[in-house]
């Protein structure tokens, strides 16, 4: 299972990868928090892989990682709550959900 | 005995090869469809990825023995903050996003950047070898629901709480922020 | 007294507090402004005087006190080699704990305490700081009553005024590093403000420098020293385990041998050097100076000619052990005080403004202090300190009493005559420039004669800098005597309307002058050279020196420097030898038998303990001569041009308009004066300007300029675009990862 | 079961904020009308959120240096230590002084909202659980919660462009750094078999011939994420992109709360993080020790020449925040004995100067708006005498100015860099702050030296809970610039009770 732990390893870490870059090429501010749950998804792919093969009482798998990821899950939906509501304020203001019009605070 | 284990070993070597060819395959699909949520320009269809992502995310859980996390992941992330996200994407009738982003120096920098800082990443999770694996079983119930509501309701009663605390201040805020107020 | 020493800067801390709540929320006429004002400066001049008192009459009644209460007191009797000295700590300040040190004592490792407190200290040298500081503040608050009557922010000049004398007190009183560090920047933020004071007025027309901008650039000059300063006494704290002026020198002087010529020591000193030119104007760092002359004159003549400004040459005798084991130090102080002191008179002799010239010369008369210092005549240093602040201060309030009459310019060439009109302050003005001249007898004879005679026969001078400071002291002379002859002499070139008005200051501020140049005229003889009551047949009656030298003496310095000589690098092989005395001795004997170093030096060395030699009759007769000519060829040069420049100039005056008349003379003056200066030497006074102005000003304004243009560019980075932020973390990121993974 | 009740009473720090936030969050539909009520429960609360941490404080030493437990099982969840317990002081303080700031300014604004004070109880309290625990899950979820609330204070006034885009800039960048920190979280877990700090330390320390038992690279790029986390909340550069904009954005009395509780939130986090989780092994400690290092300089310098090119004062002083940042880094660097107590003195006062400082500013209001360009604050002198002396005072403490606080800290941290062995950051340090001083010595010539205005003559009225902070802000900033012993003294006690285990 070595290998499988490696590969869910190293998906995790290309997730993350490809979650950051997301925050790039974007404009919507609504693409670029789905990267962002990307990025959390890639943690939490991390956590479980490891968690299986962790030393714990009476054999392999320790069971932090799986409420760390529970956890997360639920920040994350705390954070999508929050950064939506706000997207949402931007829309009314300015009509448009593009961080291109971000620009009054700069210099 | 080795006679007796042999085989024994053969069938688990042989389920263990299904499950890494399914942990591979669901991999892949992973890494392809969050590939396409961030380069997508059409937000709608980056978010039906992101489902896509979420599941096949989900089913390496399962096959990591996590089940009750596949679950949570299936209803939680996919079930409800993807649909939270389409509705209000849906609401405020976004599409295609306009053309033009950063300049392809940027792009650059920022690929290179990134492809840095993958390659670190990978290096360092090529370093993680569990000393005990060889031989380890495990755990009874490992990846349950029972195994986690233990944990949650006696470990973890503390932080269980935070969370809601959290959960709690995004709640107040989502309605601060979003509502229409009633003096309007 | 002395327990209470607290009181001397609380009270103008207080006047500080009154005159500026109550002042600024306009509940105190002028009148109780400046009264209030006078009062919390008398009151430090008294508290400091009964202080002094106190402690002329012996500390010994306070030794049992000090038992009751060991923390609080430190009282040292005059005994032996050490000086009288008392402090007082009134409450922690910085408690750091204990810390271990290593290397340097031959026990190896020690423990010592950080702890900083609220201390304050006494001996003979605050002593005098602290009535000069006092007397001279009190003087000159005294005269603002009259000099800025009827000014709108009357009591924010008091006020700032207050502050400043609390500060000073401060710093002059301080028992360890970071308490007069306090007073160190207090001063500096005090002259700030004040030197900002008309803001808004364009004070130089040829680079449109503000007010607020000439208050801004000595600030920052002196944060540059500051910081010199910081690191000189962490150095210390470092190596000593203390911030405690007395517990530094006695650790230095009690291993000597150890310490002489070490690097460390030199390091130490030439960063509290760059301090102290900070603070004191030196070269580099003296651009500010002259600039800071936008501030109202009883300012220039407090903060930045009386007392302010010396606060280096203060620094440097209150730290005279250390440097004392740090000749290499000692030799640049030497050597840039006497550049100073040069560079600063040739260029004070290029100046139609009567108070840059008399900054220039403030920048001269400091560099000759430095060079005091630098070459071990630390008591003659403080006495021209003294008598600096009196002839200076008289020399400004002076021009301040003439500027105010004079249609508030500053311009020599709008004076001329005014001796007639202001026959007081012509009075006093001229037996200050007579002082400062070095007319004989008089305070700046005593004072800056001693200094230059110290550079030549001290073992750490050397002829070239007496020449040196000898050529300066004539261009003092000179360039005095033209301010004198353009603003009092010849005929009065003011506009219509000024002349109109020409009178005597007011009598609040002419006492004030009358009394500043009493000083000038006699607290030489407070400290007469030997040199000079030699010259009359009386032994010495140096009472300055009698009172100031064991606190400045260099204690164990002449074993240490011979020990090195001739046992190594340093005394780490034999600093267990028994005492520094027995260690002379046999250093000597060694001498002797091998003939090697200067035998005859050491033997000077050890008749004068300050590393000063006995000069014969004859060269001290030929000293004072030479002074009498240095004083003679700048007056007689002086004269020549200016009071023959301005009689042919009054012949000039013809039937033109005024302004044609003033433009021709302008083109006079400045003809006559490239005759004087002809050739090289014109060169040489442009040349320096020049150097000031591009190479000096320039390096300041030159990092000023380069970190802003840093900065404009550097914000170009901060797009306002939410994905360039990221890049950046991402970049940081990767930064990070990059070290910490290797 | 006394057990039982000393669990909870060792959480109280927490628990108070957080279920008094909770309170307050449901009666805010009944007390809409009552604003002064709800106004004086939110304070009166708060001043309990200082008691409670001040009283445990003050009684910690009957109980020895405690590292009591709350939670079950004796998973260590909560841990009232000296450390925690001052720094809880100083968050409800800053919250305290925040929520006497708010109702005027968010008034003026239009943009008060009753939740704003639920959201800074429940920030307060994210703040306790940062720094009040061993776990980096606990750790994870208090800066969360504290996160969330401040995405939210920081849109308060929606109806404002200005607002919103510092809301979406703070939350986007806020999230994306959140991102870091799991996957940080996950690599430490999976290096170390653990989420709590001191099994993270014990596996450092037994890592040996390797850093970590379960992989080396792991260890170290999970260290390097976590940093990176914090660096963004403390705004060390380049992590701080999002400082100036944001602090400009919110409104000034959330910029306060921010720049002083989330700093000092961070860097408690940090000092735990990195010197009881980390610092077991001196191969990993030289790395982190060499990461914070560069990111001191760069943030010393870049904050200060950054700051010289700022003419709205708001901006001046974030940037000014970032700078003060990187004098904190260079104490963090410092081993446990020598720096824990400065970071924790520094923060002290840096709350108070700060906070101040930003008072001040939030009197400057022009029809809702922030009227904090360089030049509203000319001839202030004039027109309010007491308040350009309060400003002054700040100035002069920010500038690190003898006698005043900020000076006694920044020397405090100078000497811990110097006895720590890092000559050359101290140099630095020692550069940026003349640098520095040239920025705040432009607001006070604009304040002492500039004529007023002509078009902002109108009278300046500084409310009277306004003046209560400054009063409160300037007595301390001077207090503990000349008698810093009787917070330093306590304070260095507490490198004692966050000692590693054996």
């Amino acid at each position: 299972m070595s290998e499988a732990t490696t590969f869910c390893l190293i998906v995790s870490a290309v997730l993350f990868g490809i979650g950051t870059l997301g925050v790039l090429p974007r404009r919507s501010a609504i693409t670029i928090l789905m990267s962002i749950e990307i990025m959390l998804n890639a943690g939490n792919l991390a956590l479980i892989a490891v968690s299986r093969v962790l030393p714990g009482q009476g054999g392999l798998g320790l069971v932090d990682g799986h409420v760390f990821v529970l956890f997360v899950l639920a920040i994350a939906a705390a954070e999508a709550a929050v950064g939506l509501a706000i997207v949402l304020a931007l829309y009314r203001l300015k009509r448009s959900t593009d961080i291109e019009v971000l620009r009054l605070l700069r210099w | 005995m080795d006679a007796l284990l042999t085989p024994a070993c053969c069938v688990a070597l042989a389920a263990i090869t299904a499950v890494e060819a399914k942990l591979y395959i669901a991999g892949i699909v992973a890494l392809v469809s969050g590939l396409v949520v961030v380069m997508h320009r059409n937000s709608v269809i980056g978010a039906l990825f992101l489902v896509l992502n979420l599941l096949s995310v989900a089913v390496m859980f399962a096959l990591l023995d996590a089940y009750f996390m596949a679950v949570l992941q299936v209803l939680i992330y996919a079930g409800a903050i993807v649909v939270l996200i389409i509705f209000v994407l849906m609401l405020l009738n976004v599409g295609r996003e306009p053309r033009g982003g950063p300049g392809l120096g940027v792009r650059l920098m920022a690929l290179l950047l990134g492809l840095a800082m993958v390659f670190a990443l990978v290096r360092a999770v090529r370093s993680f070898t569990p000393g005990s694996e060889d031989g380890g079983v495990l755990t009874e119930g490992y990846g349950t629901v029972s195994q986690l509501g233990e944990a949650l309701f006696n470990q973890y009663f503390y932080p269980f709480e935070v969370v809601s605390l959290a959960l709690v201040a995004a709640m107040a805020g989502a309605v601060l922020l979003a509502k229409r107020y009633l003096e309007d | 007294m002395l327990p209470y020493l607290l009181l001397i800067p609380l009270a103008p801390l207080l006047g500080f507090v009154l005159v500026g709540v109550l002042g600024a929320s306009g509940l105190l006429t002028d009148r109780w402004v400046h009264r209030i004002a006078v009062a919390a400066s008398l009151a430090a001049l008294v508290f400091s005087c009964a202080a002094v008192w106190e402690f002329s009459s012996g500390l010994d009644h306070l030794v049992p006190l000090a038992e009751e209460d060991p923390g609080r007191f430190l009282v040292q009797p005059d005994e032996g080699d050490s000086p009288a000295r008392f402090s007082v700590t009134y409450a922690p300040w910085i408690p750091l704990g204990d810390t271990l040190l290593r290397g340097w004592s031959s026990t190896g490792e020690r423990t010592a305490s950080l702890t900083v407190g609220w201390t304050l200290s006494f001996d003979a040298l605050t002593a005098i700081m602290l009535l000069v500081v006092a007397g001279v503040g009190t003087l000159i608050h005294v005269y603002s009553i009259g000099y800025m009557a009827g000014d709108p922010g009357y009591s924010r000049f008091f006020a700032y005024m207050n502050l400043f004398m609390a500060m000073m007190l401060t710093l002059v009183l301080g028992g360890n590093i970071l308490v007069m560090f306090i007073g160190w920047e207090g001063v500096g933020l005090c002259s700030f403000l004040l030197i900002s004071y008309y803001y808004d007025q364009v004070f130089d027309r040829e680079s449109g420098l503000t007010c607020a901008d000439a208050g801004r650039k000595a600030f920052i000059t002196n944060r540059i020293g500051d910081m010199a300063f910081v690191l000189g006494g962490l150095l210390l704290l470092i190596t000593f385990g203390t911030f405690d002026f007395y517990a530094i020198s006695d650790a230095i002087d009690g291993s000597s041998e150890f310490w002489y010529a070490s690097l460390l020591l030199t390091g130490v000193g030439l960063l509290l050097f760059i301090g102290a030119t900070g603070k004191s104007a030196q070269i580099p760092l003296y651009v500010w100076l002259p600039d800071a002359m936008a501030g109202p004159t009883p300012v220039s003549a407090l903060i930045h000619a009386a007392t302010m400004v010396t606060a280096g040459v203060y620094m440097l005798a209150r730290m005279s052990s250390l440097f004392w084991h740090a000749p290499g130090a000692m030799l640049v102080v030497a050597v840039v005080g006497c550049l100073t002191a040069v560079f600063a008179a040739t260029m004070g002799m290029a100046q139609y403004d009567i108070k840059k010239a008399l900054a220039y010369s403030t920048v001269s008369q400091l560099g000759y202090m430095f060079l005091g210092a630098g070459v071990g005549a630390f008591v003659a240093a403080i006495f021209h300190l003294v008598t600096h602040a009196f002839f200076k201060a008289c020399l400004f309030l002076g021009s301040g009493s003439v500027i105010l009459r004079a249609g508030h310019s500053n311009d020599m060439r709008l004076y001329g005559g005014l001796k007639k009109w202001m026959p007081v302050t012509y009075a006093t003005f001229l037996i200050s420039t007579l002082a400062i001249a070095g007319f004989p007898l008089m305070s700046g004879f005593m004072s800056k004669d001693e200094i230059l005679a110290r550079s030549l026969f001290s073992t750490r001078g050397h002829t070239l800098l007496w020449l040196f400071g000898t050529f300066g002291a004539v261009m003092t002379s000179f360039y005095m005597f033209r301010a004198v002859y353009m603003t009092f002499h010849g005929e009065n070139r003011s506009p219509e309307w000024v002349r109109h008005q020409l009178k005597e200051s007011p009598r609040v501020m002419t006492g004030v002058l009358a009394v500043l140049a009493a000083g000038a005229l006699f607290v030489g003889f407070l400290g007469v050279p030997e040199g000079v009551s030699k010259l009359v047949g009386l032994g010495n009656v140096n009472w300055f020196e009698h009172q100031l030298h064991p606190v400045v003496a260099a204690r164990g310095v002449v074993a240490a420097a011979s020990h090195g000589e001739h046992g190594g690098q340093a005394g780490v092989d034999t600093h267990e030898d028994p005492a520094a005395d027995s260690a002379y001795a046999s250093a000597l004997t060694a001498d002797e038998a091998t003939g090697h170093g200067e035998p005859q030096a050491l033997e000077i060395d050890v008749i004068r303990e300050g590393l000063v030699a006995h000069p014969t009759l004859g060269q001290e007769w030929a000293l004072f001569g030479v002074g009498l000519g240095v004083f003679l060829a700048g007056l007689g040069l002086a004269s020549w041009a200016y009071g023959n420049n301005m009689r042919r100039a009054a012949a000039m005056a013809g039937s033109l308009g005024f302004v044609r008349r003033l433009l021709h003379r302008k083109w006079f003056v400045d003809e006559l004066y490239d005759k004087l200066v002809i050739g090289p030497f014109k060169a040489l006074c442009r040349g320096a300007d020049a150097i000031d102005r591009t190479v000096v000003d320039g390096a300041v304004n030159l990092a000023g300029i380069l970190t802003e243009i840093s900065g404009q560019v550097i914000k170009l980075f901060q797009t306002g675009v939410v994905r360039h932020y990221a890049v950046w973390l991402l970049a940081g990121t990767v930064l990070v990862l990059w070290i910490v993974m290797g | 079961m006394d057990y039982q009740l000393f669990e909870i009473w060792t959480a109280m720090p927490t628990l108070w904020p957080a279920v008094y936030g909770l309170l307050l969050l449901l009666f805010v539909p009944a007390l809409r009308e009552d604003r002064q009520w709800l106004w004086g429960f939110a304070v009166a609360g708060m001043v309990l959120t200082i008691v409670v941490p001040s009283y445990m404080l003050y009684h910690i030493g009957s109980y020895g240096d405690y590292r009591e437990t709350a939670g079950m099982l004796g998973m260590e969840m909560v841990r009232a230590d000296r450390l925690s317990l001052s720094l809880d002081i100083l968050f409800g303080v800053a919250g305290l002084l925040a929520l006497l700031l708010m109702p005027v300014y968010l008034d003026r604004a239009r943009a008060y909202r009753p939740e704003v004070y639920p959201l800074t109880f429940l920030s307060v309290a994210g703040m306790t659980i940062m720094v009040g625990t061993d776990n980096l899950m606990m750790i994870f979820l208090g800066l969360e919660v504290l996160s969330i609330s401040l995405y939210v204070m920081c849109g308060i006034a929606r109806e404002t462009p200005t607002g919103i885009e510092a809301a979406l800039k703070y939350f986007l960048l806020g999230a994306f750094s959140t991102g870091f920190l799991v996957y940080g979280v996950a690599l430490l877990y999976g290096a170390t078999g653990s989420l709590d700090l001191e099994g993270i330390a014990s596996a450092v320390a037994l890592g040996a011939p390797g850093l970590a038992p379960y992989g080396d690279g792991m260890l170290l790029a999970g260290m390097a994420l976590v940093i990176v986390a914090f660096a963004f909340k403390i705004g060390a550069v380049p992590f701080h992109f999002w400082t100036p904009d944001v602090y400009q954005g919110a409104p000034t009395p959330v910029t306060a709360f921010m720049a002083a509780g989330t700093k000092a939130a961070a860097f408690g986090v940090l000092l735990r993080l990195l010197h009881t989780g980390l610092s077991s092994s001196i191969d990993v400690s030289s790395r982190w020790i060499l990461a914070l290092s560069v990111l001191a300089a760069a943030t010393m310098i870049i904050g200060n020449v950054m700051a010289l090119v700022q003419d709205r004062v708001k901006r001046l002083l974030a940037f000014s925040s970032v700078a003060h940042a990187g004098y904190l880094l260079l104490g963090l660097l410092a081993p446990l004995d020598v720096g824990v107590a400065n970071v924790v003195f520094y923060l002290t006062v840096y709350t108070f100067m700060t906070i101040g400082a930003f008072a001040v500013v939030s009197v400057f209001q022009d029809a809702g708006h922030d009227a904090d360009h360089i030049s509203h604050f000319s001839g202030l002198w004039s027109r309010h005498p007491v308040l350009a002396v309060t400003m002054a005072v700040f100035l002069l403490s920010l500038t690190g100015i003898p006698p005043m606080g900020g000076f006694t800290c920044k020397y405090v941290i100078f000497l811990s860099a110097l006895r720590a062995g890092h000559p050359l950051l101290a140099l630095i340090m020692g550069i940026a702050a003349v640098i520095g001083a040239y920025y705040y010595l432009r607001v006070l010539v604009a304040m002492f030296f500039k004529p007023p205005e002509q078009e902002l003559s109108a009278e300046i009225v500084v409310p009277s809970p306004t003046r209560v902070v400054l009063a409160v802000s300037v007595v301390a900033t001077v207090l503990l610039g000349i008698l810093p012993s009787y917070v330093l003294e306590p304070l260095s006690r507490i490198s004692a009770s966050l000692a590693m285990l054996p």
